[in-house]
């Protein structure tokens, strides 16, 4: 039994979280940094709490001030979201000591999926398949550049070095050239301490041309584990995903059971419980490769249940509460995506951006979801991550999805911020996105020179005219009052790597 | 009325006419349909909505699916961009400066790196020149707008 | 093939329409009253072109201004929603004439269908089950009730007078009592000719306790009739439907495909094409019988969509192509409830309310739906329908269902007109509607001297707390100024029946 | 700040005190957090928003899923409703008039028929009660707000 489920998390997740518990009848606490207060997620909880501190560190993340909070108000479960604290076996143990459920799998699933060498190591022995690639056994510098340097050898070029503590592409290198070998090998390493203060860096084979394809699985405490289906997530820009699918293009029937079962096998090597994805590489010929297990809710979770009618953070509550899972055999019907609204400039490396939600007018209609952490005349401020909510659409057919993603895309109107609207409605008519054509590479391979914006000069003049009619008339002055952060595109700026918070 | 804008950079400048409730300019012809929708004719008489909002002196305008930021300006005013000055476009922590005032750099060379919303920043050169004066140093935070780099071409 | 659809409606249902339009590729012309500038479904279409007129019959109703507009703007199809002329034999005959495509069946369809006699008797022929009774040969006013008196012997107490032309309550008669009868019979004519210019009336048992179910069918030109499910649509207040659902709860396999059967022999007999509702009353002991069949799209066609997958306005612009339909096997999953937001007050017998909509927050989050044709800042006039927008859900599960549709009207806030919220959400809480035990009498039923909101004294307190800080603050000042327009709940005002536009 | 207001046709003073950003009344308090949006909190710390919009004289509050109109008076003004005067409440056409200028009528007594929003509705005695004045006939247009009978009673 669950009474209470506090929410460690913000923004669009935290209200998808919080409307699940009201649904499910549960009581919810928010908890919300000073610079959240007002926002649309501690409207939706039974009860908000403020957490004291400026920093994400002193927020957030702060372990023992949301235990504090958590015990304070009689929360008997806790929900991370994803993000923040999510992935932290840590935080779940202290979770679990302090006699309250953690919506989540146990501690020790998180610490053998989080260590991505660990990870590579269980799932080979379980029998599922990883890249082509070798682990490697030593944190001394010199061992370790030599033991690379001779399983390059048999893993071949191009290859990728990756960090084992790694996540959002820190301590990841791309090697095509065995002179460059040593080099990338420091240089990883030394990201890698920088970033995760854990040197060990690991060699696999670049598998160019592939597809990011992802299973959903769900696992009660009953003995029951599922898999719900796969997601496409193959565009992504700085290893971030935009545009997400499912089911993919290109799947099978009989692929899909193979990729399925292998999930399945995945989930029950560590035990786990709870909602959980395993990530694969899908090449061109049809072979898939274990790349990482994320131990938690995803972004991207609205595509399955979208097409699988299952709800999964209802099921999170079930299942933690000790409930078996509602959901029956696997029913995948019509087909689903989800493209995330970013505050960032596409035109310009995807340089996150600031500045007030003027106009914030959702899309409508049928087939449409929003979910969304942010409402008009919000701030966008540089404290957290740039996602300000996710469109979801469903159709009968892939083409009808995007038919109706492009609708949706142009009934969205966002002013006052520079978000990926345009890039993503773009991005909806490209060829290969448009034929299911998808790879990791998409995005650097239709715009290599990075994309730009393109209209009609006509278009422009019609917006002038716009602007000198609102300038004249004196439309919407309020807005200027309000806000009080400038905002725009910049220029000389190039963003190098994000960090997930 | 007579407006000026600068949009991309450029100075434009927009007369439009009121009759009525109807404005116009050229072939074209437009009417306030609510709070920030205006309703723009063509002279093939097709219409579509542009939603506009202004945040400092900046019309952002949406028409067409695209997305336009329209910065007034006062008639007559001189461009005062500096020449060269980097502004941060958001608040943030410096990571790294690599240059020096005096230094000579070329088009597209790193300056500093700078810490925002969570991800790393790299400020380049755009154009070759001389430091003229850098005015963070590591671990200094800046504030939005503030000009980190100034040069000097 | 078509190219351009002509919307001849407005408000939510040509949002709806428009929508599809766009999605399908299609180029759309929306058609508005001047009272109507400026609204949203006025946005939604590829041009907007204004009718001239002030009233109903000027302007919605105006078959003339209407078929000009198709011919000038090269309109190569009419798509007609519900109400308006959607049912109007004529008009679609015109349509035809013009050689412009008629989104629905054709005239001799729709005439069918439309005289209550003659549809009872076309399926009576064709063996669909309808309730028992006779029908009257006469129009003579003596003739016709002695026939009446001489049939009421056969039919039996209570019996249900209904008018052939009739609609929306009109020219219906519910008698207990053999001694009440001729007086009956005389007062529905009388207001048959008034409301129609037709005194035919006939006789029916009237089935208390029973369910309105039915069955939405679709045909295409390609000779495939099928079923798509039935709704429960028991719930209404003065004729009109408030809550919708699907699949309806007491629904066996059996019975569905014995209903859907008859539904799809029911459009064979009168060669039905594209979208339609057949509807049944369903008897306690699990009979069911023909009521009549709208020859249209429905209010309530969204909770089909939500269970089956089926874009049924989709559909009805592919068989009006001469394309094929899309959808396959019928696949229902899940349960969809919609209910109708109405400006009216609820506490005082549903009387329609005016005014500015000061607050228009609609609810978001998974699995719900919003088809609304206003929003905030709109005014809602004494010119059309009270209502302004349907709230759909979908959830795995009826009860599931229901915890959605409450969580979605808590969230929903609509200020400065009076609405049903409130009532909706207290419908929600009834335990008949909650067990599923729903008939067409629940309402008067549960309230039998009307419904009034039941709060808390601590709520007020709040509330005025709320009402001192905003005026004290000077919050909101602006609405004031924008609203021209008074509005508020009234006193001494009882409603009678209302028309269908 | 003391305010008047009247609700359910019953007069109230509610006198809140401000102190910084924070209003109270008795053992509740409250917080505006947004336009139209207020978070009240009770004695037991338990927070709701109350969202409000003012329409004219009256403000309109939702809390907890109920709806308010609260209507806004001049401290010390008088009760100007008519005595039984029965306003439109929405433009409309007079339909039928059952009664004439002196006639006695009982509570619940149908005295006009009106059409509005495509329906009819009935206009019934509030009260026992005389007719002073009827002041539509059958056919005329209403205007909202116009009274349609005076009544004494």
């Amino acid at each position: 039994m669950i009474n209470t489920v506090l929410v460690a998390n913000r923004g669009e997740i935290a209200c998808r979280i919080l409307r699940a518990c009201n649904e499910a009848g549960l009581n919810s606490i928010a908890i919300y940094a000073p610079n959240d207060a007002g926002t649309l997620f501690t409207e939706l909880a039974s009860r908000s709490v403020r957490l004291e501190g400026e920093t994400i560190a002193d927020t957030y993340l702060n372990q023992q001030q949301i235990l504090a909070i958590a015990v304070e108000y009689g929360a008997d479960a806790i929900h991370p979201g994803f993000g923040f604290l999510s992935e932290r076996a840590d935080f779940a143990q202290a979770v679990i000591d302090a006699g309250i459920n953690w919506i989540g799998p146990a501690p020790q699933a998180i610490e053998m999926m989080g260590d991505k060498m660990t990870a590579r190591m269980t799932m080979k022995a379980a029998g599922v398949p990883v890249i082509p690639g070798e682990e490697i056994d030593s944190d001394d510098e010199a061992e370790m550049v030599a033991a690379i340097v001779e399983s390059s050898q048999r893993v071949g070029y191009p290859l990728l070095l990756k960090a084992s503590s790694g996540g959002g592409g820190k301590g990841m290198r791309k090697v095509e050239d065995p002179d460059e070998l040593v080099e990338a090998i420091m240089s990883a390493r030394r990201e890698a301490i920088t970033a995760f203060g854990d040197g060990r860096v690991y060699v696999e084979r670049l598998l160019t041309g592939s597809k990011h394809v992802e299973i959903q699985i769900l696992a009660d405490k009953h003995g029951r584990t599922i898999h719900l289906g796969e997601r496409e997530c193959s565009v992504q820009r700085r290893h971030q995903k935009v545009f997400e699918e499912s089911p993919c293009p290109v799947m099978t029937e009989g692929l899909r059971s193979r990729m399925g079962e292998a999930a399945v096998l995945a989930a029950k090597a560590v035990d786990y419980v709870g909602a959980g994805t395993v990530e694969f590489l899908l090449a061109a010929n049809g072979e898939f490769f274990f790349l990482e297990m994320n131990t938690r809710i995803q972004v991207e979770h609205p595509v399955t249940e979208m097409v699988t009618g299952v709800d999964l953070v209802r099921e999170q509550l079930r299942i933690a509460a000790g409930e078996p899972m509602s959901c029956g055999e696997l029913m995948m019907r019509g087909h689903s995506i989800e493209v995330r609204l970013y505050a960032e400039d596409a035109s310009n490396n995807f340089l996150p951006a600031i500045g007030p939600l003027a106009i914030f007018r959702a899309p409508q209609g049928p087939g449409i979801r929003l979910d969304t952490g942010v409402r008009e005349g919000d701030l966008v401020t540089p404290n957290y991550d740039p996602m300000l909510a996710k469109l979801i659409v469903w159709a009968p057919s892939r083409s009808e999805a995007l038919q109706r993603m492009r609708r949706a895309l142009d009934e969205f109107v966002v002013l006052g911020t520079t978000t990926n609207i345009r890039f993503l409605r773009e991005l909806c008519d490209n060829r290969d996105v448009v034929s299911g054509r998808t790879d990791t590479m998409l995005i650097e391979r239709v715009w290599p020179d990075g994309w730009h914006p393109d209209y009609e000069e006509t278009t422009l003049d019609a917006a002038l005219m716009a602007a000198a009619i609102s300038e004249s008339a004196g439309l919407h002055r309020a807005v200027v009052a309000q806000a009080g952060i400038e905002s725009g595109p910049t220029s000389p700026f190039q963003t190098l790597n994000r960090r997930y918070p | 009325m007579q407006n000026e804008f600068k949009v991309g950079g450029e100075k434009v400048e927009v007369t439009v006419a009121k009759n009525d409730e109807i404005w116009s300019l050229g072939e074209y012809s437009g009417r306030i349909v609510g709070d920030g929708r205006i309703l723009i004719t063509a002279a093939d008489g097709q219409a579509r909505f542009a939603h506009s909002a202004k945040v400092g002196d900046t019309w952002w305008v949406h028409f067409d699916g695209h997305i336009f930021c329209i910065e007034k300006t006062e008639p007559g005013s001189t461009d005062n961009d500096s020449d060269g000055g980097m502004v941060a476009p958001m608040p943030g922590k410096i990571l790294d400066v690599k240059i020096a005032n005096g230094d000579n750099v070329a088009a597209g060379q790193l300056l500093l790196i700078m810490e925002a919303m969570k991800m790393e920043h790299r400020i380049v050169a755009p154009s070759d020149g001389v430091i003229k004066q850098v005015n963070f140093a590591v671990g200094d935070q800046v504030q939005q707008g503030d000009v980190l780099v100034e040069m000097s071409e």
